[in-house]
């Protein structure tokens, strides 16, 4: 049988579990997929010069792979779109209703690193963009860490060591019990994440690279992140954000969030 | 009997520093989720994947280690210095970077000539097996280095005289009798084996049913902040892990007597 | 043969100097000296455990000190043991024959001859850890008898056993000497066995190589550390004065006496100086009752009786010559202790009997 | 002869593997970014807090690994099996793991409290060494304790006879006599603390001028597929340990002649 | 005064069996034995390395088998040496100085002093690694000294030491126990040196005391394994067939013959039982000439000589008794060998004489 080798960022690996062996069965195709952080996935399309499809969790990391000419650029699609919102301990117990609560000296507030992690990168914008400058110098002070990725970030509210954090809307899917969202304001919000993928320059097979993609890109593909709580389509993105918004692309912010 | 008393204080300190850490693990654990985890094919089969490839690895490792620490050990060469000094390379590098200049390698003339033309490391398990290799030799050629150091040469110039060749008496006087630090030597290299992660991760990747260790199985549970079911695959690991070492120890023991 | 030529080593600050020794096939070599002179690192070069600085080993006339350890076909027993503490006394014992199994058949029965000889067949299955001092120097002894190789070297193998058990080994390596034609390198510290085993001694002090020779000639010291190293204590110095066709005459200013020495016991080849040193072993002196004295008694001596130790069987007896300060040991079995009835303070006569006197050279020379 | 050929072969082989990793970074290597990269103050202070912390944890994990590993050397007390057994645990345990269950348990009460009430380690500096000290602490108990196994317990006795207490014995003669066993745990201990990363980011986070050591300064670089800045980072990160064990090893062998 | 009452000590299969020992101030006693006798074992006991199994020791009346090791307050020298491999030979012997100094001042001069006199004064920045088996043995002994403790416990001290140097060191205990008042508890296989040093003598085989007492009456050996143990070979076995007020006579029936002991020496308390062994030394048994042979020489044999053994200072000859197949050992003095002009197969008249012979019980009883 035909094979496929898929890279994808772990964050989507239960999703996409669920859309391989659907795909399996659909075409006999064999898909292996490779999960990993995204420095994983990445070095590894990199440097092994192998592989058929390419799925990464936001545009900024598909950019860097497209520029090292590991994925062409025409193939890339977005998928699974993911609303920034600030996510706390179920039952919101901090009482945090929007950005300005996260300045209150009894909230502890994390976010996820803005050199290297979109959402940390997002965060940083929208916080630039809504705030004031006194307010920002305070929320970088304040803040107690900038995780390396969006597990990380989310575990550290799941862990209870910080009250709220600035993450996506799908962080209530993954873990429902213990958390909960609370939306931005449709104007403090600048653009709305989507993972992206693409086929990979050196697949072998492009034509079954192609196929997996559309069939990822398929209602029965989007319920299925709509199951993981996703946002399935950029029309349910726009809604739950309260407007229509730039979709991944590169975001603007001061370098003090990089360096203080 | 104040020494002896403060001394056993510390010890019981390191246990308990280390017996909180799994006891909090208790903190998030779900017994429904537990048994559901072993009964797993996935799970299975990632727990016998870990089992085999560390075991492979460690002797592999050892295999080496013994006449690589024996020459350190015993005899002056050229370049011992060097070598003597890079052994702890693997654990200067952190995993992933580690793995990550596995795939470097690959991906120059020599690495591609080796996936071509011999084993294919890249997303196999092979590469499980030499992530694993490459960051335990070094430091199981330190340990048994270490031991050996210790035995004194007399007992081989001894064996020597009685007739025994060089080899003869390594194999029967200086292995014999570094034994408790090869057998504590390897048990570091399997524990570590089944441990590592970032390595592996990079250069096997993470296919179920193919690539997935116990370790990156935990990770994938990571991947989504799933407390829970990291807990209880991580539970999983520790009591495999050191059953298997405390087994270990005690038929070493047992010989002993 | 086993020729030792002209080696000489180095460690640390410590040298041995030019070293020669030929060991005649089924021959049993000794060699005694203090502790420190060089006796064990003699044998370890040898053996092949250290490399000479120069001179040659050779073995039936072939050089072997480029031959490494286990090719150069020695057995050795090592002053500190190093029997190997992994293995049980059985495995000890047998680790050379296994070894020489597996390159051709050997005899066990030896081994199993010499385990029954030695006593240790009780402790067959215990492990090295345990072992009495003695029991341990006898398994080492066994486990490199074992094998069968022909030339034995052996590191003062019985210095931690009782006189008992001592003697009845010196009996069983004579025999197995005998028996299958063994070539023995000892070293010891005990003169006693020295004399017993060896047919020939050497006297290594300070890294040299004082006398070699048959035993028969050992006994008399051919220079004053060797007369030092085997305790004699009555040595004088004299000048000599007169030669005859058997005897020297010898005049010794602080007995202030003559001394006639007999040519035939502690004969010196060639007297390059007048300046002498005479001595003799206080057992080689007589105490003589008054009753038996004879004319003829030679280098006789007055004085009285200083101290009285008594060493088990035997009593050593010191005499304050008349008109001199100088003491002198005499050595007293028990029996003729009592017969003479001595006692501190009494007054004897003693000969420095001619026929057992000794002239060595004097240490100025 | 050729037995002792073969086993510097096989030390050889150890090297020339280590080696081949390490060449094969040049295959990606940008001299100008190396200096660039040695005098960015961002680096200069991961460098910095990489050497401290790894220094801090490596002291403390030895302070505590020296007691702890001559009472399971020397005593029998109750648990001493179990001890024996869990220290490879931080082994087993892949270091993003331990990260998340020094996390979990700084999320129980006892956690908390300790937050509180004494030194606050999560996403702090302090975490660094924390996760430093928890991954090492154990290995190192047990490296020093295979030493110590082989220092015969009768050089104390005697030690004893001449008016040395417990303590005074242990520490005139038990400690100098493992002096090798316990510079190798030492260095095998700075080693891996250095080398630590994942437990690191997972309870300290990464951020710049605070948290962000070497390893992680490489993670960074490697999330960003910026390959050639993560080769001079590891270059980096290499050279100046290897130096430094170099030198630390000069040390030791120089004092003991 | 050491006291150790009725201590039991079990090791693997060995077993020492309720020893008692008493050691009074100022004195020394002298722990002989077999090689595996346990006497490494009891000194360990006592100095507190191993838990006896019952019993008591006590140190002027005090209890001290509860004591851990450095209370005790013995100074060691082990069979083994154990000096300390890391540090030099000045750290070794300055250790237990230096540990007390830490406590309270303590006396230098006194190791300076047995530094130079136990010659090892030039080995001083020597490190233990190289050193020779005699240095190692001076270097542990002054360890063990240096300290200053009033207790010393040695294991074989001076067993590797050649004569000459041996025999200075017994001067050298000796000197130091009666300035620095010393009670010293000593074990050695040599028995010259037991009678030298010892006050007092211990016999200790096979886990067991055979017998303890003043110097003097431990020459006499009063049983089988002591006997044996001493290497006395001439033991018959006899029946007592008369009492005299100072003399028994034992019938013999090896050798045909009645045997008359006298009373003082090998007493006997009480005789249980009628089969006795009687023994004597071989220096105690004469070889007359036929010249000389007086009526009145008692328990007179005549036999043949069989072998002739040289031991370097005297001679062993054994001698097949007329009539019989029992041989009986003689040590002549090369002054007597020779006046006797001793050849194999010679007639010789011999002296098992009566006031120095002894009885024991049978091995039977
Ligand atoms: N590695 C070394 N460094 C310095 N000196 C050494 C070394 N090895 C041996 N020596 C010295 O060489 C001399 C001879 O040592 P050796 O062991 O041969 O003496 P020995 O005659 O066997 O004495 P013993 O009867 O005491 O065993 C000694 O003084 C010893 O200290
Ligand atoms: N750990 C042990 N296990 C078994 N047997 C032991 C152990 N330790 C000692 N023994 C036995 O106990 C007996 C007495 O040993 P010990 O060392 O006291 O003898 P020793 O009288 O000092 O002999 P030597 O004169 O040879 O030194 C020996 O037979 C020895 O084998
Ligand atoms: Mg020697
Ligand atoms: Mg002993």
């Amino acid at each position: 049988a035909e094979e496929l080798q898929l890279f994808s960022g772990a964050a989507f690996k239960k999703p996409m579990d669920e859309i391989v062996s659907l795909y399996e069965k659909k075409t006999g195709t064999r898909v292996y997929a490779a999960y990993g952080s995204v420095k994983t996935v990445m070095s590894q399309a990199i440097l092994t010069k192998q592989g058929d499809v390419f799925v990464v969790p936001s545009s900024d990391i598909m950019d860097k792979v497209v520029k090292k000419g590991v994925v062409q650029r025409e193939t890339i699609k977005s998928f699974a779109y993911a609303v920034p919102v600030i996510v706390v301990h179920k039952g919101n117990p901090k009482n945090i209703k929007g950005l300005k609560d996260l300045l209150r000296d009894d909230v502890r507030f994390a976010m996820a690193n803005p050199e290297n992690v979109y959402i940390g990168m997002l965060a940083a914008e929208i916080f630039d963009r809504s705030l004031s400058p006194g307010e920002i110098s305070k929320l970088q002070k304040k803040v107690v860490t900038y995780a390396d990725d969006v597990p990380k970030l989310l575990s550290y509210l799941i862990l209870n060591q910080v009250d709220a954090i600035l993450g996506f809307d799908f962080m209530k899917g993954w873990n429902p019990d213990k958390t909960e969202i609370v939306k931005l304001k449709p104007d403090e919000i600048v653009r709305i994440s989507a993972g992206q993928t693409g086929v990979i320059t050196y697949s072998k097979n492009r034509e079954r690279a192609k196929e997996f993609i559309d069939f990822l890109l398929s209602t029965q593909g989007q319920n299925i992140f709509k199951k993981y709580g996703y946002q399935a389509s950029e029309k349910e993105a726009f809604n739950f954000a309260g407007k229509k918004l730039e979709i991944g692309g590169e975001p603007e912010f001061s370098g003090n969030w990089i360096k203080q | 009997m104040t020494f002896k008393r403060l001394s056993i204080f510390f010890a019981i300190s390191v246990f308990l520093l280390y017996l909180g850490l799994v006891l909090s693990l208790f903190y998030f654990y779900k017994g429904s989720l537990f048994m559901e985890a072993l009964l797993s094919e996935r799970i299975l089969y990632s727990i016998k994947i870990s089992l085999i490839a560390a075991t492979v690895a460690t002797v592999l490792s050892i295999v080496i280690a013994l006449p690589a620490a024996y020459a350190l050990s015993r005899f002056d060469f050229k370049g011992k210095q060097l070598i003597d000094t890079i052994l702890e390379f693997p654990m200067i590098v952190s995993p992933a970077a580690l793995g990550a200049m596995l795939l470097i390698f690959f991906n120059t003339p020599i690495g591609m000539w080796i996936q071509d033309n011999t084993i294919s490391f890249v997303f196999t398990a092979y590469g499980i097996i030499l992530a694993q290799f490459v960051t335990t030799v070094g430091i199981a050629t330190r340990l048994i280095k270490a031991a050996m150091d210790e035995i004194p040469q007399r007992y081989e110039d001894v064996a020597r005289s009685l007739g025994a060749s060089p080899m003869e008496a390594f194999l029967t006087v200086t292995l014999p009798l570094s034994k408790r630090g090869v057998i504590a030597g390897g048990i570091l290299t399997w524990a570590k084996a089944i441990g590592e992660f970032g390595a592996t991760i990079t250069i096997a990747g993470s296919m179920a049913m193919k690539t997935e260790t116990l370790p990156v199985a935990i990770f994938m549970r990571l991947a989504t902040a799933d407390i829970e079911g990291t807990v209880v695959l991580i539970m999983i690991l520790i009591s495999i892990a050191l059953t298997i070492l405390y087994g270990v120890r005690l038929l070493a023991r047992k010989q002993d007597a | 043969m086993l020729e030792v030529k002209n080696i000489s080593v180095r460690v640390g600050n410590f040298t041995l100097k030019n070293v020669s020794l030929t060991i005649k096939d089924n021959e049993c070599h000794v060699i005694i000296g203090p502790t420190g002179s060089g006796k064990t690192l003699l044998l370890e070069s040898i053996i092949g455990f250290r490399r000479p600085l120069k001179g040659e080993i050779l073995l039936d006339g072939k050089r072997i000190d480029n031959l490494s350890v286990e090719k150069r076909g020695f057995s050795y027993v090592p002053q500190d043991l190093a029997l190997f503490p992994h293995l049980s006394v059985r495995d000890n014992i047998y680790y050379g024959l296994k070894i020489k199994g597996s390159k051709g058949g050997m005899d066990q029965n030896i081994a199993d001859e010499i385990i029954e000889a030695v006593g240790i067949r009780h402790l067959i299955n215990r492990s090295i850890k345990g072992l009495s001092g003695g029991e341990k120097q006898r398994v080492a002894l066994v486990r490199a008898i074992a094998p069968g190789y022909r030339y034995l070297l052996l590191d003062e193998p019985l210095s931690a056993l009782h006189e008992g058990l001592k003697h009845e080994l010196w009996f069983l390596i004579k025999e197995l000497q005998q028996r299958y034609g063994l070539t023995i390198l000892m070293i010891t510290h005990d003169i006693e066995e020295a004399f017993f085993l060896g047919d020939t001694i050497s006297i290594l002090i300070d890294g040299k190589l004082h006398q070699t020779g048959r035993k028969s000639d050992s006994l008399i010291p051919k220079s004053l550390e060797v007369a030092k190293f085997f305790g004699i204590r009555n040595l004088f110095e004299t000048e000599l004065i007169h030669t005859d066709t058997d005897t020297f005459t010898v005049y010794c200013e602080e007995l202030n006496t003559k001394l006639s020495v007999r040519k035939d016991y502690g004969f010196l080849n060639s007297l390059t100086d007048h300046r002498l040193i005479a001595g003799i072993r206080s057992e080689d002196v007589m105490i003589l009752r008054e009753d038996l004295i004879r004319k003829d008694q030679d280098n006789m001596l007055t004085g009285s009786i200083k101290h009285v130790f008594y060493k088990g069987s035997y009593y050593i007896v010191t005499i304050l010559v008349d008109n001199s300060t100088r003491l002198i040991d005499v050595e007293l079995s028990d029996y003729a202790f009592r017969k003479l009835n001595i006692s501190p303070g009494q007054r004897v006569y003693i000969s420095l009997r001619s026929e057992r006197m000794f002239l060595i050279p004097s240490a100025q020379t």
